[in-house]
C-alpha cells in the first residue's frame, strides 16, 4: 500500500479496517471454512455500504472514487482484506462491476445496482487468457444466430460461482472473443465445487450446456473482447495482489514481533544474525511488493502504456517473492507456524492461493516478454 | 567366540528369496511411508494397519531377518549398514512394516543398545524386534523449539521412583505405542545441558493425557503430551542421573542417520515425507504440461535434485560408516534433504497451476500440490530445522566459532527465556 | 527574503527546451555510464572524456542549470529533489557529464555542502558546479573490509597542520581528481568511531602515491594510494577533531542515496554497473534464442527486476524524502538493487550458451556475458556491501538487537584485527 | 573426489598433484595468459607420462586404467587440474584418444599414440548435440563419394583447436551424423581464435571449406555417430565435472580460511552466523557436487542405464550451485576477491567456463526430462 495515503483515503481505508475487525476476527474467519458460501450475506451487504463495490464504476452509475483513482482506490481495501484475512468475492464482484459499468447495456443496469447495493456479488471466469499456454479444457464457446446466444463449455476455477447470481464469461466466437453475463439460474448452467487450499473463498467448475440466452445478455461488442479481457485480468491481478500485500504485511509483522517474544539458547530469535539478515531480505521484499503493486495499479487507472508489464511483474514478484517470504514466516515459527490452531497459516493460505490464481509467475513473465518481444527498438 | 558373519551378498540372496516367498508385492501408486500430505486416516484405519505390521515385523523376526544391525543376543542380526542397505534394495516394491521402523527400531532402540543396562536391553530389544513394542520419543516441548536441551519437564527423585511433569509435543504414534523414551529435567542448579536425566516409561498411564493437534491440512499425525505425577521407577533411568545430555546428543544422532543406519529398513529411493520428482512427472502429465519447455526445465531440475540427494546420503553415509568424516557430517545430508524437498513442492505447485488453487478429483497428481506447498516447510523443521543444521555443519563440521549461548554456563533456573515461559 | 522556488513542471519545461538546443542526442548503442565490464580506456581517452565533460558542466551551469539541490548563494538553484527527478526525465537520451555526478556532486560536494565552513563552502563548491575541481574519496581501506570506520591511515597534528600517513583503497578517478575526502585517525585511544576526523587535500602531491589495481576484467578503474606526510593545513579539516564518524555517516548516507539525491543528475532508467534487462534481450537476439520459452522465463525475470528495482527505488525515496520512514531505508533500495544486478548477469550468461565461455565480435551482446559473470558480484560489493545492507536494515529498520562488536567500547589500538594488520 | 581412493588411486593423484605444484605454481598459470597456447608442451608431454592421456585406452593400444574404472581415474587427475587451475586440454584430448581407441580405425592408430605420448594434442567439436535447442550456426554437413568425404561449415568455440593436430569434427550425413578425424593442416580448414573468460584454455571457431579427406578418416560407422557422441558427451562433461569441483574446492578451502583470519568489528569473519550458515551451504553443495560426479563417472564407466541422467543432474548441479557457490567465495572475501592479483578468479574462471560448455545447467535440465518422458511407466 502506498506510503501516504490523502486523508479520505485514509478514512475510507480506516472505515473498512474497523469494519473487518469487528465483523471478521479471526477466531471468525477461522469457523468460515465450514460455511458453504464462506461469507454471511449480511457481512458482504454492509461492506458494499462502505463502497467495497462501487470504486469501478461511474458516478452516473452510483459509482465513484475517492481519490480519482477507483483501482488505486481498491487496493487500500483489497489490502485491509489481505491484513484481516477477510472472506468475500472481492476480486470478481468488482471485475464484473467496473465491466458493467463502462461496456455493460441497459439490460445490465439492474444487476450493477445488486452488486453496488451488496444484494448480489459477482462471478468472473478467466478465460483463455493472454499468452499463456492454454492449459486446462478448452475454455467455452458461443454462437450468435437469431437473437440468441448459444453457450457451450467448462470454466475452473470460478471463484463465487456457487454464490454469485451471474458469471460473467468470455467464449470464443466466429468472429473473436464474445464476453456474456450468464445468469447463473439459466437452464445449461451446471456449478460444481471443487477444494481448494483457501478456507473462505469458494471455487467451482461451471459447465454450460446448450445455454440459451438473449443478445442482451452479451457485455461489450461480440468478437472484441480482447482489449476487454486484458483489462479485466489487469483489474483482477492487481486487487489480487493487493490482498496478498496485505497478508504479507501481517504475517511479517507477525513474525517479527514472535522473533522479539521467542527465546532460545537464552537469547531473543531476533539476536540471531542469521535471521535478522532473513528479516532484511524479507523487509525489501516486503517494501518492493508494495511499491511494484501500488505502480501497477496506478497505471491501469491511468491507461498507462506500461501498465500491462507493471501488471505482470507485479504479479510475476508478489507471487514468487510473496510466496518465499511467507515460507520463511513458517520456518522462523517452527512447528507451531503449520497448526491449524495458528494464525500464520490463514495469511499463508491468502497469498498461496493468490499466487495461483489468474496465471502463475512463469505465466506473467512469458507476459513481460512478449511485452519486451514487441518493442522494436534495439536498446 | 564371535561367528564370522554373513557375506552382504549372500545375506542379499537369503532376503530377496524370503522377500518373494513371503511378502505382497505393492500394487502401483500404493504407498506405505505416510506423509504428512496424505489423507488422514481414521484411528480404525490407523490402528488395523498396525496389527498387520505387527504381524509382518513377527514374520521377519521368525525368519531370521529383524534387526540387522542389532546384536544376536537381542534377537538380532549382528550384521553391518552395507547389510541393512541390501535388503533396503530388496525390499522394494513390497508390503513391509513401514510404520515401525522409526522412531521405534531407532532412535528409540538404537538408543537402548547404547546407554541401556543389560537388563532394560533384554527386555525391549527382542520385544521391539518381534513387533511386540512400539515405542516414541518425548523430546520436544513446546517452549523449547530447536533448543532441546531447554526441557522444562521434570523429573524430581522420591525414594526408589521419579516423578515426572511437564509438557511434551511433536509425538507421533501417541494412542498406538506402548512406551516411551523421554528426556526430563533432574537439577535446576546448572547448565542446561547437566542437569538432564532420560527415561522410559509406558505410555498407556492415568498420567499422561494426549491431545491431537491439527495441523492446518487437517492432519491430525502429531500429539501433545501433557505428563501430571508421572511415576517411574529408577530401573527404568537410561544412562547417569544428570548425564541426560549424552544420552540425548546420540538420540538426536540417530534421528539424523535414519537414512544410513543398520536398524532401519526403508526401500531404496523413498524419502518419507518428500513430494518426489516422480509425482511431480504426474503432475505434468495430468495438466497436460510435458511439451512446456518451462515445464520440462522444472522437471529437470525435481530429478536432479533428488538423484543429487541420493547420491550425497550414500557419499555421506559411507563416509561416516567408515570413519572419514565426522558423525556431525549427517547434518549435511538433513539440510540437502529439507531444502530440496521444499523446492520440490513448490515446483510441484508452479506446473500444477490454477488447480494449485483449487482442484477436483479430476485433476489427478495436481489435485494436492496447493496442499503440499502449504505444508512444504515441514521439511525443513520436522526431525530438526535446517537452521540447526546449519549450526551443527558450521561449528561441528567445518570448526567455526560457536554461537554466544548466554545460557551455557549458568544454571538453568536463571536463564533467560521467552516471555509466555517465564516464571 | 528567500524567492517563491521554481515550479516543477516550469523547471522542467526550462531544462527540456535548453537541452535540446545545447546538448548531442546520443547515438543508438552510446553509453555514457562507465561500467566495471565496459572495454577498458586508455587513459587519454578518459582524459579526453573528462574535459569534454568540464566543458558540458560549465554549459549547464551558465544555463542555471547545474546543481539543482544547492543553496544559490554556492551557484546551485536552490531546488529540490523533484527539480532533479525532472531533469533526470528529460536527460535522457542526451550528452551530460556522467562522470562528474558521482562522487564529486556527492558524496563530496554534498558532505562539504553539510559539514564544510563558510569559507570551504565557498571555496569548493562554485568550483565543483562549474566543472572546475573533480573530486574523489579516500575512505576504504585494505585492512578494513566493510568496517570503514577501522580506518588505519593516521593524522597526527603538527602545529597548524595535521600530518597523514596510510593507505586508502577502492578509490576511483585518482588519476583525474583534484581533491579528495579523506577520512583518518586522530586518536587511538577511544573506541574506534570517537577517534576519526575528515580532511580535503589535493591529489597530485608528492606525499600521495598511486598504484592501479588490476581487477580480473582488466579494468583499472579503481586504485589504491599510499600517504606518506601528506600536510594538511587544519583549515582543511571538515567537521569537529575526532567527530569524523558524524561526518562519515552522512557522506555514507549520501552514498546510498544517488539515485534519490538532490545533487546528482542519472537519466531515468539508468543503473551503472548492472547488467540492464534491456541488453539481456539483445542477448537472446543474437543468439537466436527469443523463441525459446525458457529464454522469455528468464527475459520476464530479469525486466520484472528492473521494474521492481525501479519502483522500489520511487518508493523508498519518497518515503525518505517525506519523512515517512528513516533515511536507513536507503539500504533497502541498495540490497536490492545489489542483489537484482547479479541475478541479471546470471540470466545473461546463461541465455548467452556457449558464448559465454569463448566468442568473437559475430556473438554481438552476448560477447561481453561471461566477462560480466565474473565480475557480478561487484554489484553486491561496491559501495558498502549487500551484507552490510543486510545488517543496516535489521538493526536500523527493524530495530532488532545490534550485534555483539567486541570493539565498540575498548580503546581502537587494543582492538583485535586480522592477522595481516595486527602491530 | 571420492572420499576413498585405492591406495593406488591415491599414489596416482598425488604424482599429478605433486608435479602440478612444481610444474604450474599459481604464479606461472597467472602469466600463462599471454602464452598463445596456454601451456608448453614440455609440460604436457611430461603430464601424459603421469597417464593423463591413457585412462580412456584399452591396454592393447598402450593405454589402462589404475583401478578398472578410467573415467573414475581420470577425474581424480581432472580434481587435480582443478585444485592447481592447470592448464592444457584434459577433456578434448582424452575424448579424442578414448574414441579412437575404442572405435578408431587402423589409419588412426598413429594419431593415437601421438596422443598417448603427448607430443600432440586433440580437439574436439561438441555437435549438433542432443536435445539442445541447436544455438548458434547450424553445424558442419559433409558428403561422402568415391572414397572422399567432403566436410563444410562452422563449429565454435572448439578448445584447442589451435593447439590440436587432430580435430575430430560431427557432421550431418544423408544417413546421419558422422564423425571424422580432420587433420588441423588439411587445405580448406581455417581456425580463428576466440576471446575467452579463461586464462589458459583457447578457444577457436573452426571453419570447413570443401575439406577433403580419404574415407578413413571416419571414425565409427558413418551415418550412426549419435551414440558415440553421446558417450562423449557423457566423458567431457564428467571430465570438466571434476575439474569444476576441485576448483570448488580449492575456493572453498581458501574462503574459509579467510574467514578465519579477517578481522572485522574486532572479531573474525567466521563467528558471523550469518556467514557461518552461508558456509554451511556452501559446504553441502561442495560434498554434493563432489557426490553427484563421482557417482555419474562410475555410472559411465559401467555404461549403467542411468548414466544419462546423472551426468546431465552432475552437470546442472555443478554448474547452478557451484557457480553460487564460488560467486559467493568472492563476495565473502570482498572486493579483492574480484582483482586479477588474488587467486580466486583463477577458480572462478574454472566454474565458470565449465558451466557454459557442453551444455548449460537448462541444456542439461532439458535432458533430464526428456529421460523423464521416456520412461513409459507412471510411478
Amino acid at each position: 500500500m502506498l506510503l501516504e495515503l490523502s486523508s479520505d483515503q485514509e478514512i475510507f481505508r480506516d472505515t473498512t479496517a474497523r469494519f473487518l475487525t469487528s465483523r471478521v476476527p479471526i477466531s471468525e474467519v477461522r469457523s468460515l471454512r465450514n460455511h458453504p458460501a464462506g461469507f454471511e450475506p449480511d457481512y458482504w451487504r454492509e461492506g458494499a455500504e462502505l463502497g467495497w463495490t462501487s470504486l469501478l464504476v461511474s458516478e452516473e452509475h452510483g459509482g465513484g472514487s475517492v481519490s480519482g483513482g477507483g483501482l488505486v482506490d481498491l487496493t487500500t481495501i483489497a489490502h485491509e482484506f489481505g491484513v484481516h484475512a477477510a472472506p468475500g468475492p472481492l476480486v470478481p464482484t468488482n471485475v464484473v462491476a467496473g465491466t458493467l459499468s463502462t461496456f455493460g447495456g441497459e439490460a445490465h443496469r439492474p444487476v450493477l445496482e445488486s452488486l453496488l447495493a451488496g444484494t448480489s456479488v459477482a462471478a468472473w471466469c478467466f478465460g483463455p487468457a493472454v499468452d499463456t499456454d492454454g492449459r486446462g479444457p478448452a475454455g467455452p464457446r458461443c454462437r450468435i444466430a437469431d437473437g440468441e446466444v448459444v453457450l457451450d463449455g467448462v470454466q475452473r476455477p470460478v471463484e463465487a460461482a456457487g454464490q454469485a447470481h451471474h458469471i460473467l464469461v468470455t467464449a470464443r466466437a466466429e468472429g473473436g472473443l464474445t464476453q456474456i453475463l450468464v445468469p447463473t439460474d439459466t437452464a445449461g448452467v451446471s456449478i460444481e465445487p471443487m477444494r481448494t487450499a483457501d478456507l473462505t473463498r469458494r471455487f467451482a467448475a461451471v459447465t454450460f450446456d446448450g445455454v440459451r440466452l438473449p443478445v442482451e445478455a452479451l457485455v461489450g461488442e461480440p468478437g472484441d473482447a480482447d482489449e476487454l479481457l486484458e483489462y479485466q485480468l489487469q483489474l483482477a491481478v492487481v486487487i489480487g495482489n493487493a490482498e496478498a500485500v496485505g497478508a504479507l504485511q501481517t504475517a511479517f509483522d507477525m513474525t517479527l514481533q514472535w522473533a522479539f517474544d521467542r527465546y532460545s539458547f537464552g537469547r531473543p530469535l531476533a539476536s540471531y544474525q542469521e535471521l535478522k539478515h532473513r528479516f532484511a531480505d524479507q523487509k525489501t521484499w516486503l517494501e518492493a511488493c508494495h511499491a511494484v503493486n501500488d505502480a501497477a495499479a496506478a497505471a491501469v487507472d491511468d491507461r498507462s502504456p506500461d501498465a500491462k508489464e507493471l501488471v505482470s511483474a507485479a504479479k510475476a514478484f508478489i507471487g514468487d517473492y510473496g510466496s518465499e517470504l511467507v515460507q520463511d514466516c513458517v520456518q522462523i515459527h517452527g512447528g507451531i507456524g503449520v497448526t491449524f490452531e495458528h494464525d500464520l497459516h490463514l495469511y499463508l493460505r491468502r497469498v498461496t492461493v493468490n499466487r495461483a490464481l489468474y496465471g502463475t509467475p512463469a505465466d506473467h513473465r512469458q507476459r513481460i516478454s512478449t511485452v519486451l518481444e514487441n518493442r522494436k527498438e534495439r536498446v | 567366540m564371535t561367528d564370522a558373519i554373513e557375506d552382504v551378498e549372500s545375506f542379499r540372496l537369503r532376503a530377496r528369496t524370503w522377500i518373494r516367498a513371503n511378502l505382497r508385492p505393492l500394487e502401483p501408486h500404493e504407498t506405505l511411508a505416510p506423509t504428512l500430505a496424505l489423507p488422514v486416516q481414521t484411528e480404525e484405519e490407523e490402528l488395523a494397519a498396525l496389527a498387520r505390521e505387527r504381524e509382518l515385523q513377527r514374520m521377519i523376526f521368525d525368519a531370521g531377518l529383524a534387526g540387522i544391525g542389532f546384536p544376536r543376543e537381542y534377537g538380532g542380526q549382528g550384521l553391518t549398514t552395507d547389510h541393512q542397505r541390501a535388503f533396503n534394495a530388496e525390499i522394494v516394491g513390497y508390503e513391509y512394516p513401514a510404520r515401525l521402523q522409526a522412531p521405534t527400531f531407532s532412535p528409540c532402540g538404537a538408543v537402548l543398545l547404547d546407554f541401556g543396562t543389560e537388563e532394560q536391553k533384554r527386555r525391549h530389544i527382542p520385544a521391539i524386534l518381534k513387533g511386540e513394542e512400539i515405542w516414541m520419543q518425548l523430546l520436544s516441548e513446546p517452549s523449547g523449539g530447536s533448543d532441546v536441551a531447554a526441557a522444562l519437564t521434570s523429573a524430581v527423585r522420591d525414594g526408589d521412583d521419579w516423578i515426572l511433569n511437564g509438557s511434551k509435543v511433536w509425538t507421533t504414534g501417541a494412542s498406538t505405542a506402548d512406551w516411551g523414551l523421554c528426556l526430563a529435567r533432574t537439577n535446576w542448579d546448572v547448565p542446561k545441558h547437566r542437569g538432564l536425566t532420560v527415561f522410559i516409561l509406558p505410555i498407556h498411564q492415568p498420567g499422561i493425557e494426549v491431545h491431537r493437534i491439527e495441523m492446518l491440512n487437517g492432519s491430525t499425525e502429531f500429539c501433545q503430551e501433557f505428563l501430571t505425577d508421572v511415576r517411574v521407577p529408577d530401573s527404568d533411568r537410561i544412562g547417569d542421573v544428570d548425564g541426560g545430555w549424552t544420552v540425548g546428543t546420540r538420540w538426536m544422532f540417530h534421528e539424523r542417520m535414519l537414512f544410513n543406519s543398520p536398524f532401519v529398513s526403508i526401500p531404496v529411493g523413498t524419502s518419507p515425507g518428500e513430494v518426489g520428482a516422480a509425482s511431480i512427472v504426474n503432475v505434468a502429465r495430468d495438466t497436460g504440461r510435458f511439451d512446456d519447455r518451462c515445464v520440462r526445465d522444472l522437471l529437470g531440475e525435481a530429478h536432479m535434485l533428488e538423484l543429487v540427494g541420493q547420491t550425497l546420503r550414500r557419499r555421506i553415509g559411507r563416509g561416516v560408516a567408515a570413519g572419514r568424516i565426522s558423525e556431525q557430517s549427517a547434518a549435511i545430508t538433513r539440510l540437502f534433504a529439507g531444502v530440496s524437498s521444499a523446492r520440490k513442492a513448490t515446483i510441484a505447485f508452479e506446473i500444477a497451476g490454477p488447480a494449485g488453487a483449487a482442484w477436483t478429483a479430476d485433476d489427478g497428481a495436481a489435485a494436492s500440490c496447493g496442499d503440499d506447498f502449504l505444508m512444504r516447510q515441514t521439511s525443513c523443521i520436522g526431525g530438526g530445522t535446517t537452521e540447526m543444521a546449519r549450526n551443527v555443519i558450521s561449528e561441528r563440521v567445518l570448526g567455526m566459532p560457536r554461537e554466544r549461548t548466554p545460557d551455557r554456563d549458568r544454571p538453568f533456573r536463571d536463564v533467560p527465556r521467552s516471555a509466555s515461559n517465564r516464571a
